[in-house]
């Protein structure tokens, strides 16, 4: 509509439709992407050129801006992402002071200990034991430069393997990750952390009851 | 969906079979029950009484011990199986002592009422599962904050020990405690229904032909009845004791094979896995 | 700056531009939370009352469907959040890749509802319910942390209780466990309970017959 590109009419109509689509597949991939998503990928996934898939987040950032929504979509790193709007600052900040303190904490604590102790660990062995999505909060720990990648998987996949720094070893006052607590006995071993994972995948009990298995597909 | 074995292609002579084949399936004898008589049909009759006692030892075997609890559960279902499918093979008794028909109905009744209640939290399930692959079409938002924001956020280490690390990370490895506490509190019954055929094994050879009812003299709750019920089936498969009922709900004879060659300890080793 | 606002004395604009205001701060709150947020801390950043708060989301729920977004508004597990609209999920889940490890078995879904419509219940109650012993599936319910420890009974053995989690209430995408319908509405019919009378009847068969009445077969 802003910038009509085609002059024969149906056939301009069949884009504008083929761009909403392209449109809404974004809007949702975005939201749920936790790092930028690359216009590349974007173009992989649609199956759309590159070059078109610029040209629609284009739109919808200024299409965002126009409706003054209290977000934006930005071009960081490489890739496209939603972020909140800048002049929304203010509440953001109020957000995170007053917010989300508690849960966060015991959530990260338990993620930054689990790295702690069982480090090199992946996201998905990570997930696995805390038998929830771990990405935002070992996100924000490697923000605050608390854990790290530190290798990669040799297996099939080609994990990330995370760690934690020399940052957390100062905040912790100690010289070594050896130089933590060890931890009780009845504790699993690292060996068995992989059984875990492959236990809560599939549980023990419940093998005959999953049919496709489009469980194996996890690696990222 | 899932895999579903279907019964239908076994013969029903061999339910014992049939259950082996489908534990990964059937979760257990409630769903195993609900399936036969809901959905296919089987009238409980024409399935052989030695097999459900099969199928209820190889059941508990499977479970090896680990919670003798619901073995019992097991045995007392396997029981009132048992007895209701004797009334109905064998023809109209008036002799009938009140006082077991009565229990009978009662078990019958607390059964029938089980099985309701089953079926109406697997129908539950069903919703959860419309709700859940409902749900599992979203995908929430979970980038969190901005770099610029993270500065901001409490400091997630304030007040933190490497003691709370360590706590932190055996609270999320821990396996679950629960497990420990049910086995102190299900004890008696475990020793009951190992000791119920190391007893009988023990007093049955000097013993000459006894009644059942003799055997389960002071036995005042019903579970402990059935358990010794189930052992003394237990000796009779395993060639060790003849039984005897003259008519039906008359006294069982229960007497010694004199050419039994029984060790209890294999037996007990099966129970408790 | 986009679009300026111009300011006409009406009370009711000026409401609407409060709202407005008020739905920017929502858009970039919920942007960068990770957990659905409460309408009453929305209400507490914001100073507007939480019935206000309500309000404004639903519009705002609203006007996302309206406008075909790839994203929605929802409320869940007592907050608002954003998400994927579900009719994007085909395109999500090339992004995800993790795919269907999050499916719930048959046994995890019968345990739940106990679990939910019972709470709080034992293992030992769970386990007479579906005769079989629960223990493994509700450790796996636990480590995804669907379900969790609550209290413990008063009575002997102080035998511990649990309960459904927030984690449940966004899993099954609701707001509270009082949005599951009520388990009445599962309780089986007459035909049910007269199949299971009929095979679990005592004594011999044709005196049954005579009792029950009908000998058509009922089932579903």
């Amino acid at each position: 509509m802003d910038t009509p590109e085609q002059n024969d009419v149906s056939s301009t109509e069949f884009a504008e439709a083929a761009d909403g689509e392209a449109r809404r597949a974004i809007e949702a991939i975005l939201m749920v992407a936790v790092d930028p998503v690359a216009p590349n990928l974007l173009a992989q996934l649609l199956e759309v050129p590159a070059r078109r898939v610029e040209a629609i987040c284009d739109d919808m950032a200024s299409m965002y801006r126009r409706e003054r929504r209290g977000f934006t979509m930005e071009r960081v790193a490489g890739g496209y992402r939603f972020q909140s709007h800048p002049d929304q600052a203010p509440w953001v900040e109020r957000f995170v002071l007053e917010g989300q303190s508690r849960r966060l904490t015991a959530a990260a604590l338990e993620t930054l200990a689990i790295v702690a102790y069982k480090q090199p660990v992946s996201r998905v062995q990570m997930s696995a034991i805390r038998g929830v999505d771990v990405e935002g909060v070992m996100r924000n720990l490697q923000h605050r430069g608390l854990i790290d990648e530190v290798s990669r998987d040799p297996g099939p996949g080609n994990a990330v393997l995370y760690g934690t720094t020399q940052e957390f070893l100062e905040r912790m006052g100690i010289d070594a990750v050896s130089d933590l607590p060890p931890l009780g006995e009845f504790v699993p071993g690292p060996e068995v952390v992989e059984a875990l994972e492959r236990s809560l995948r599939v549980g023990p009990d419940e093998e005959a009851l999953v049919v496709d298995g489009a469980d194996d597909t996890a690696g990222e | 969906m899932w895999v579903r074995l279907s019964i239908v292609d076994i013969p029903l002579g061999s339910w014992a079979v049939s259950v082996t084949v489908t534990t990964a399936v059937y979760q257990g004898p409630f769903d195993l029950l609900l399936d036969l008589i809901l959905r296919e049909e089987v009238e409980l009759y024409e399935v052989s009484l030695s097999a459900i006692v099969d199928a209820y030892l190889t059941e508990l075997e499977r479970l090896e011990g680990l919670d003798l609890e619901m073995a019992t559960e097991f045995l007392l279902i396997a029981a009132i199986l048992v007895e209701l499918k004797t009334r109905r093979l064998l023809p109209s008794d008036h002799r009938v002592d009140p006082d077991d028909e009565f229990g009978l109905w009662e078990e019958r009744d607390l059964l029938l009422a089980r099985l309701v209640e089953c079926k109406t939290f697997k129908d539950a399930a069903v919703v959860l599962r419309r709700l859940s692959e409902e749900a599992a079409r979203s995908w929430p938002r979970r980038a969190g904050l901005e770099a610029p924001f993270l500065a901001l956020a409490p400091d997630l280490l304030d007040g933190v020990g490497a003691e709370d690390l360590r706590r932190a990370c055996e609270r999320a490895l821990a396996p679950r405690p629960s497990t420990h506490v049910e086995t102190d509190h299900i004890a008696p019954i475990r020793a009951s229904v190992a000791d119920a055929v190391v007893e009988l094994a023990a007093v049955l050879p000097d013993a000459g032909t006894v009644t059942f009812r003799d055997l389960t003299t002071g036995m005042v709750d019903r579970i402990w009845v059935v358990v010794r019920f189930l052992a003394i089936l237990e000796l009779y498969k395993q060639g060790a004791v003849d039984l005897h009922q003259a008519d039906s709900f008359g006294e069982i004879q229960v007497s010694w094979r004199p050419d039994a060659n029984f060790a209890a300890g294999d037996l007990v080793d099966a129970y408790e896995g």
